[in-house]
């Protein structure tokens, strides 16, 4: 039985100024099934409200258009009036007859005209509307955090403090991340890892967050509040809990020759081995690659020394499975290394580096204890030069971004050696300096005009050698491209910022879009930077582009927002306007015929598979299913689908259709 | 076609499959589809140019399928329309043996997919030159003369849909046509109605369509109408440089995209 | 009526032509640029085809046409109306040159229009028709009308029969007060014969439809069905270009307050055909359908309807995209 | 033929076309009151069937409206609607189907302003090409055609 | 009233009654009284419903014909006209054509036991004879009926069966599937078969009346079989898919016998002999 109430709204005279209301309602209340119709001057105020409440009761209105503003101001309110007056919520639409008519024509009988077809279009709908019911998914209260950088971290420690279980998930054997690779941040020149250990020690005493080092993301299934996850927990050769980390398997090890990732390869590390001294856990693992052991069959050094007996030589990789109810998504970036640049000579010349190699010469827990030493000969370099943007901003190259953080860096090097090294002279080559944000200009201006750094507008087009200095040969754009010669003994790459190894990968076990680049990819470029189009998956740190630590962790703790709001309602409530696979009887199950081309138009990965199967347990037919957990109804599956076996609530095929047909024929 | 009879025979004879798909002289002078199930009849398969339809329609077909592991004379369109069914999940590679024939109407040895798809990569994937000039010639009429001429050759249509059921890539079990809430097609014949029927079809088709003609053959009253997916073939090499059907893991081209699509009508 | 023999020269014939096209429609046939056989309404005299086997589109459009109205309907809030459709304005049709296959045809829809309730549309438009016939003098393999107790030049269905004479001229057999009618128009152009020979084809016999009735009576689960049907890809060419298969759907088509309920041409042979809403289909696939089909036409037919639902045109087998041969079919079904 | 008054049907999506036809409205920008909107959620939910059906029920101008290309609020749904349309075009002109008479538009939640402009240009054109006679008169033949025999 | 068979009766909905989410009850009065009079059904007929704009539904007459003045029909919303009469009003216009088919021969059965067995939305087809020889009751020995639904919630004509079982005259067994019970449900829990062997009416001077869904019928009739019914004793009335109610469209044809016409109403002696294509 379908009964429409229809209510025109004057709007004061915003409306009823340009449009005939009265004409509008009298002649929509002459359509089939409209049972009432009826015109107010403010349909969004309590009295009009109250108006479109008794009226569903007293006329038992099965559906209702308000004709007033747009709905994208107002049909919550009405929606919401509905639903107090007994009607399911979805079964009211909005007319727009402000905005699209009556602000926007000339008082005549064409704008009535117009609003007349405007509320028609809508009572057609709404006669085929649902009574939908809000999509309710329970919620698994714990979230997981790939990644153990300061974003991670951050993330980690936010959510946590909000009373909910955390998993995090590092790759390495120590959280920590490049930050606790550098020596001091900008703008304020204190010490990384002064700032950083405390809270990764934090982490790893918090009773809500377990932390597993040294594991991967194997497996993600499911949607948001209800992701399942496999991890691989990849084989430390030690039993953690016998291990005290004593650190006596590391200094017997005989195979020390391996470059040290931590030091970026200027130190050298066992096979057994703690990545750094500050390292969460302080735990060594073996590394198999290179350990004497798994290579030759003997050794076992390490298992003979160890006091508490911990190596475990024969332990497997562990697979977990955990029910996850959001993630967060940290696992940062990494820079291009200097071997890409062959113009500048890199991997010829030993003293030429890349930024975080310099981090690590100017750290105090670096392999020169903070000591700028060039690395050919481990004298003092007199001087230096920066080379800004090394890759960045180089379409040619392929990197058209700005990695955003070199500029400062770039800045804070110079400064650091100047620091330490007072005659020494440092050049920096930049294209642009690129220094917004709180107090970074006045940083880069303190590098210039305190510590005197040189600071030369251009681009270094190479780098050689010549009697054992380096030759950096460039311009100077702002004397008119002059050519510049610069003798340095060492010379410091500010390499681009670049996604992370595997991130590819693990964008595609989470389902995550990426860019071109691999970075992440959020889910509006301004209205959602922290979502990704998964529900449940968010970002936090360089993963989505290169970002400074600030921002880091800004971003760390929006996205432990977006989880804690989450994580706040026991069941996920979200508007059921959503796409819908077709199920009949069986022999057919659906009209849906299995080509799943849908899957690969939907941006959510909404789709899944449904297998039918017959009574001897054979599988007679795989349709598509829509997970209404993930899907946000844009329809573009519906539109795609041949067979029409797909329809979207809210604007079902029957309803579009309707309006189609209602705005072009005399009824 | 001796080494296509032995190759059936032998097929059938070892149980590497229970039917062989192919072609057989009928009582009139067309071939017919043929299904050979037992090796003694495999004699009857012939290979010639009267052997037109595209047999790749039958492997959805459950009456077929229900006999068992298939094995199939595949020209060019065929394994195409193979390829086209197996990315869109309708069949499966290992299901399937190929008896493919090459344009010279000889037995190819089509070992698996990979060798299916190295042999379509190899050959002319745009549309058959006996169409190509008349689709040239329609391009060159004036607009209001492609309108009349398409009035006229669809007020013929008597909506028995063989072009729908001759084509391999109209596999679904309920047809837009079939769905009356809403109407979409009117289910009457009228010239309007049949025209939206023909334009879904074509969109339908649009980056599936193989180039084989089957639709305008199979049409009893003779609308060619595979004119409308042979010029949709061209604008979809035109604008998005694919063909379909050229393998196993393809997209469609109307389920995917490339951010900078080109189009200069969109305003 | 007694029949009655005439002459008419070719020329005679024109005028005839010319005469009935210009009082009312005559629907005749004429060879497409596309060379498929279409009937046209009263098209010049040169273009009508004497020389055709088979049009592509049986002619049972003009009494069973491929849409037809049944009446207009307008929605107001609570009430609707119904407007009838006028069936006197059904016009007289002259059937021009049709085959005797296709003539024979209008007496096994009308079995199935008038059978029990009359079918007025049906009815009117058949009152209002007037069949000048034509013998074959030409056939093909998909010829079959011998088998279905029909000859090349049998008069049933015809008004007036046309044969052509070894002469070139026509021998016009008046077969009805309807074609006496055509005759008292001009009576001048119907002569006496003149003892020339009809010529004729030859259309060999394929089956006997009897032995096949009576076969079909316990054919039912044979696994001819499956075995005979895999290549029918289940569209409704056969059934839309036979001349007897009346099979129709009943439809509304509305535009905002007004539409009308119409009456189209179906086919057994979709799957949807006997779909129940639940989902339930008595005949699930093609091989049910393709049985459904030839049992209605050989068993259930001449049971229900005393006459057989075929006339043996051919033209679905002809028509056919995968060459599903009906008289090679009935002919196996006689021998199982 | 001045009293002609085009029938223009609008499909636009909601997070930006219809966004910025409202901003239109907020803006108090007058444009031709010819237009119809239809909303849908995103340009990849629209069928192409509804355009055919708005010219059957009589429609003599179409616009189709949705984010710009980067923009949707679903991420990838004009990018399929752009494919979609790019076939349906060339579909529509080689069956001799008037597409001067669609407007396929990128109209941002911003541009209010282009919103009133889309509206007034196809309006202009749809004045100019007059009522679409040679689709209605299809349309009517259509229906003729059943009734011949009568 | 003009020649054309496919032209409805327009009737005026009186009455609705919700019977359960899914099911409307109408009550029809012709729009026209002259049509009222004239009209004339017996048990078992069915008609042709139509809302004009969507299409006719073939339904049995639910109502009585010894009830003059009005039609009933009872019909699940399940496709477009279904759906589109369940939006109707009352007051709203619908159209009916009919009555088609054979009827239920209850001359002949007067004098004996009746025994009435329906699943689900299978009762309507059947409550028309139901009510006819509950009118006629004096003609009939007892009258039992066995009525099942998945659900308490899916009964339908949940006032009539409340009304069938106080009388003293009929016999009413309803059951729901297992887990289909509410805590107030006061008749039998199981499937209608099982209900049916329990109950184990005697088959003597009886005639049975199944109608349900295919898998109710399917176990129903071995039991009925048990219990000594001959073939020729028990009634079903069978819903193949039709469009023009008399036996022209070609759809409801299975082997020589179209439903339409031949039927709905079939014996099994009758249906044992149809191709099973229903």
């Amino acid at each position: 039985m379908a009964r429409i109430g229809v209510f025109i709204c004057h709007c004061g005279e915003n409306i009823s100024a340009t449009v005939d209301c009265g004409k509008v309602a009298e002649t929509i209340g002459k359509l089939k099934h409209v049972a009432y119709s009826t015109e107010y001057k403010y349909m969004c105020s309590d009295p009009g409200q109250t108006l479109i409440k008794e009226a569903i009761k007293e006329h038992k209105l099965t559906g209702v258009v308000v004709a007033a503003c747009s709905p994208r101001m107002h049909e919550p309110t009405f929606r919401k009036a509905c639903a107090e007056g007994g009607l399911n919520p979805f079964l009211c639409e909005m007319a727009n007859l402000r905005e699209h008519c009556s602000w926007v024509h000339e008082k005549n009988d064409l704008t009535t005209e117009k609003a007349i077809d405007i509320v028609r279009i809508q009572v057609e709908k709404v006669k085929l509307n649902s009574a939908l019911q809000p999509i309710r998914v329970p919620v698994t209260k714990t979230a997981m955090v790939i990644g153990g950088g300061i974003a991670g971290i951050q993330s980690a420690l936010d959510i946590a403090n909000t009373g909910h279980k955390v998993i995090m998930i590092e790759r390495s054997p120590s959280i920590g991340g490049h930050m606790s690779q550098l020596s001091e941040t900008f703008p304020t020149l204190d010490c990384s890892q002064c700032i950083l250990t405390p809270r990764m020690v934090e982490v790893a005493q918090h009773p809500n967050i377990t932390l597993y080092t040294y594991a991967e993301v194997e497996s993600v299934e499911g949607f948001i509040g209800n992701f399942k996850v496999k991890i691989r927990k990849k084989a430390k050769s030690l039993d953690e809990k016998t291990c005290t980390g004593c650190g006596l398997c590391t200094t017997k090890c005989p195979q020390k020759k391996i470059p040290n990732e931590f030091e970026q390869g200027m130190g050298m590390r066992p096979a057994i081995y703690i990545p750094f001294p500050q390292a969460v856990p302080n735990r060594p693992v073996i590394d198999r690659e290179h350990c004497t052991y798994y290579i030759k069959g003997k050794c076992k050094i390490c298992e003979i020394v160890c006091p508490t007996k911990a190596i475990r030589f024969d332990q497997p990789d562990e697979i977990l499975e955990l029910e996850i109810g959001a993630i967060v998504v940290a696992t940062g970036f990494d820079i291009k290394h200097a071997d890409f640049f062959p113009e500048y000579g890199y991997g010829k010349y030993k003293d030429i580096i890349d930024g975080l190699q310099f981090e690590r010469l100017a750290s105090a827990s670096g392999p020169t204890t903070g000591a700028i030493l060039r690395p050919s000969d481990g004298q003092v370099p007199k001087n230096i030069v920066f080379i800004a943007c090394a890759g960045s901003r180089d379409p040619a190259k392929g990197i058209a971004y700005c990695s955003k953080i070199c500029c400062m860096y770039t800045a804070k090097h110079a400064m650091l050696y100047k620091h330490k090294v007072h005659e020494g002279k440092a050049y920096v080559f930049y294209m642009d300096i690129r220094s917004g944000g709180k107090n970074y200009d006045e940083f880069v201006r303190r590098a210039i005009e305190e510590d005197h750094v040189n600071y030369i507008r251009g681009r270094v087009s190479t780098v050689f050698e010549r009697d054992g200095k380096l030759i950096v040969k460039g311009v100077d754009t702002l004397l008119g491209a002059q050519p510049v010669e610069i003798v340095a003994d060492m010379v410091v790459l500010a390499t681009a910022g670049v996604a992370n190894s595997g991130a590819e990968d693990l964008a595609q076990k989470l389902h995550v879009s990426y860019d071109a680049h691999k970075f992440f990819a959020e889910a509006h470029p301004k209205l959602k930077p922290i979502e990704t189009n998964t529900a449940g998956i968010f970002l936090a740190g360089a993963c989505q582009n290169p970002k400074d630590i600030p921002d880091s962790v800004s971003q760390a703790s929006g996205a432990a927002v977006k989880v804690a709001g989450l994580f706040s309602q026991n069941e996920l409530t979200r508007e059921p306007l959503v796409a819908v696979v077709n199920r009949t009887a069986p022999p057919m199950y659906s009209t849906c015929v299995g080509c799943f081309m849908c899957q690969s138009v939907c941006p959510y990965q909404a789709i899944e598979r449904e297998d039918f199967k017959n009574r001897e347990g054979k599988i007679v037919k795989t349709v598509a299913k829509i997970n209404e957990g993930l899907c946000q109804g844009c329809g573009t599956c519906v539109a795609l689908c041949r067979s029409k076996s797909i329809d979207l609530y809210g604007y079902s095929n029957n309803q579009v259709y309707a309006e189609v047909v209602a705005l072009l024929n005399e009824y | 076609m001796n080494s296509l009879i032995t190759r059936a025979k032998e097929l059938l004879e070892n149980k590497s499959v229970q039917v062989v798909i192919g072609y057989e002289a009928g009582p009139t002078s067309v071939a017919r589809p043929a299904f050979i199930t037992d090796p003694a009849k495999a004699g009857t398969l012939i290979y010639d140019e009267r052997c037109v339809q595209n047999l790749a329609v039958y492997l959805t077909k459950p009456e077929v399928k229900h006999l068992g592991k298939m094995a199939i004379v595949a020209t060019l369109p065929v394994m195409r329309s193979i390829m086209m069914l197996i990315s869109e999940q309708q069949i499966f590679a290992d299901s399937i043996v190929v008896l493919g024939i090459s344009a010279d109407g000889s037995l190819l040895d089509i070992a698996d997919v990979k060798v299916m798809q190295g042999y379509i990569e190899k050959s002319d994937l745009g549309n058959p030159e006996k169409y190509k000039e008349l689709l040239a010639e329609l391009n060159k009429l004036s607009p209001e003369e492609r309108f009349a001429f398409w009035q006229k050759e669809l007020s013929k249509c008597i909506k028995c849909y063989a072009c729908r059921q001759a084509c391999p890539m109209c596999y679904c079990t309920r047809c837009t046509v079939e769905v009356n809430q809403p109407q979409w097609i009117p289910v009457q014949s009228n010239t309007h109605g049949n025209m939206e029927w023909h334009i879904l079809r074509a969109m339908h088709l649009a980056g599936r369509c193989i180039s084989c003609g089957e639709c305008g053959r199979a049409c009893p009253v003779g609308i060619p109408c595979h004119l409308l997916t042979m010029h949709l073939v061209d604008q979809v090499h035109n604008y998005f440089n694919v063909y379909a059907g050229t393998s196993e893991k393809m997209s469609s081209v109307l389920s995917t995209f490339e951010p900078n699509d080109k189009e200069s009508f969109i305003i | 009526m007694e029949t009655t023999r005439k002459s008419i020269r070719k020329q005679s014939l024109e005028k005839l032509y010319n005469l009935l096209s210009a009082s009312r429609k005559v629907y005749a046939p004429v060879i497409a640029p596309d060379k498929q056989v279409e009937y046209k309404y009263n098209p010049d005299f040169a273009e009508v085809t004497f020389e055709h086997i088979r049009s592509t589109l049986s002619v049972k459009n003009v009494v069973f046409p491929k849409v037809e109205n049944l009446f207009f309907y307008s929605n107001a809030k609570t009430e609707s109306t119904i407007t009838d459709i006028d069936l006197n304005k059904i016009p007289e049709i002259v059937l021009w040159g049709t085959h005797p296959c296709d003539n024979a045809a209008f007496d096994i829809l009308r079995s199935i229009f008038s059978w029990d309730i009359n079918d007025e549309f049906f009815s009117k438009r058949f009152e209002k028709l007037v069949v000048i016939g034509l013998s074959c003098h030409l056939s093909d393999e998909y010829c079959f009308c011998t088998s279905v107790g029909l000859t090349p030049n049998s008069a049933k269905g015809s008004d007036i029969l046309l044969s052509r004479l070894q002469n070139g001229d026509y021998q016009a057999e008046i077969l009805t007060e309807k074609g006496n009618g055509i005759v008292t128009l001009s009576p001048e152009l119907f002569e006496p014969i003149s003892g020339e020979e009809v010529t004729v084809t030859e259309v060999k016999q394929k089956f006997n439809h009897e032995q096949v009735t009576v076969k079909l009576a316990s054919a039912f689960e044979n696994r001819f069905w499956i075995e005979n049907s895999l290549r029918c890809i289940g569209c409704g060419a056969c059934a839309y270009v036979c001349p007897t298969c009346a099979c129709f759907d009943i439809q509304d088509e509305t535009k905002g307050k007004n539409g009308k309920r119409y009456r189209s041409w179906d086919s057994c042979g979709f799957g949807l055909f006997t779909l129940h809403t639940s989902g339930h289909n008595p005949r699930q696939v093609q091989s049910q359908r393709w049985r459904q089909r030839i049992m209605h036409k050989f068993s259930y037919m001449p049971e229900r309807n005393e006459s057989l639902g075929c006339v043996g045109c051919g033209r679905c087998s002809s028509g056919c995209p995968v060459d599903m041969n009906i008289a090679e079919q009935l002919e196996a079904l006689q021998n199982i | 033929m001045s009293d002609f008054e085009p029938k223009v049907v609008a499909f636009v999506c909601n997070w930006c076309t219809y966004a910025g036809a409202d901003l239109t409205g907020t803006s108090r920008i007058k444009y031709a009151s010819n237009v119809r909107i239809i909303r849908f959620p995103c340009t990849g939910r629209i069928d192409f069937m509804l355009l055919l059906k708005a010219f059957a029920n009589g429609a003599d101008g179409i616009i189709v409206s949705g984010c710009h290309p980067n923009d949707c609020h679903y991420t990838s749904g004009n990018f399929h609607a752009k494919r979609r349309w790019i076939m349906f075009k060339e579909l529509m002109d080689f069956m001799g189907i008037d597409m001067n008479r669609i407007t396929f538009s990128w109209v941002s939640a911003a541009e209010g302003a282009k919103w009133a402009d889309v509206v007034n240009t196809t309006v202009t054109r749809i004045r100019e090409l007059g009522p679409y006679v040679s689709y209605k008169e299809l349309v009517n033949k259509s229906v003729e055609e059943e009734v011949k025999n009568e | 009233m003009s020649d054309n068979i496919y032209k409805p009766y327009l009737m005026e909905i009186e009455n609705i009654v919700e019977e359960t989410p899914d099911v409307r009850t109408f009550r029809l009065k012709f729009k026209n009284s002259d049509d009222a009079e004239k009209f004339s059904f017996k048990a078992g007929q069915f008609g042709e419903y139509s809302v004009f704009g969507e299409g006719e539904s073939t339904f049995c007459v639910a109502s009585s014909p010894t009830r003059k003045g009005y039609i009933e029909c009872t019909f699940r919303k399940a496709g477009r006209v279904t759906n589109a009469l369940a939006n109707l009003e009352m007051g709203d216009t619908v159209g009916f054509r009919g009555p088609y088919g054979n009827t239920f021969p209850i001359e002949q059965w007067e004098g004996k036991n009746l025994l009435y067995i329906a699943g689900g939305i299978a009762l309507p087809p059947m409550r028309c004879v139901i009510w006819n020889t509950i009118d006629l009751r004096d003609k009939y020995k007892d009258i039992t009926i066995i009525y099942g639904a998945r659900s308490v919630s899916d009964l339908v004509y949940k006032q009539e069966l409340k009304e069938w079982e106080e009388r003293p005259d009929i016999r009413l067994i309803t059951t729901v599937d297992p887990g289909g019970q509410t805590p107030e449900w006061k008749g039998e829990t199981g499937f209608v078969p099982m209900v049916l062997e329990k109950l184990a009416p005697s088959s003597e001077n009886t005639v049975a009346i199944l109608c349900g869904p295919p898998v109710m019928i399917k176990f129903t009739m071995p039991v009925l079989k048990k219990l000594g019914f001959q073939d020729k004793d028990i009634y079903t009335t069978l819903e193949n898919r039709m469009k023009c109610g008399f036996g022209k469209c070609g759809r409801c044809n299975v082997g020589k016998v179209f439903v339409c016409k031949d039927g709905p109403v079939f014996s099994y002696e009758q249906i044992l002999l149809l191709p099973e294509e229903f």
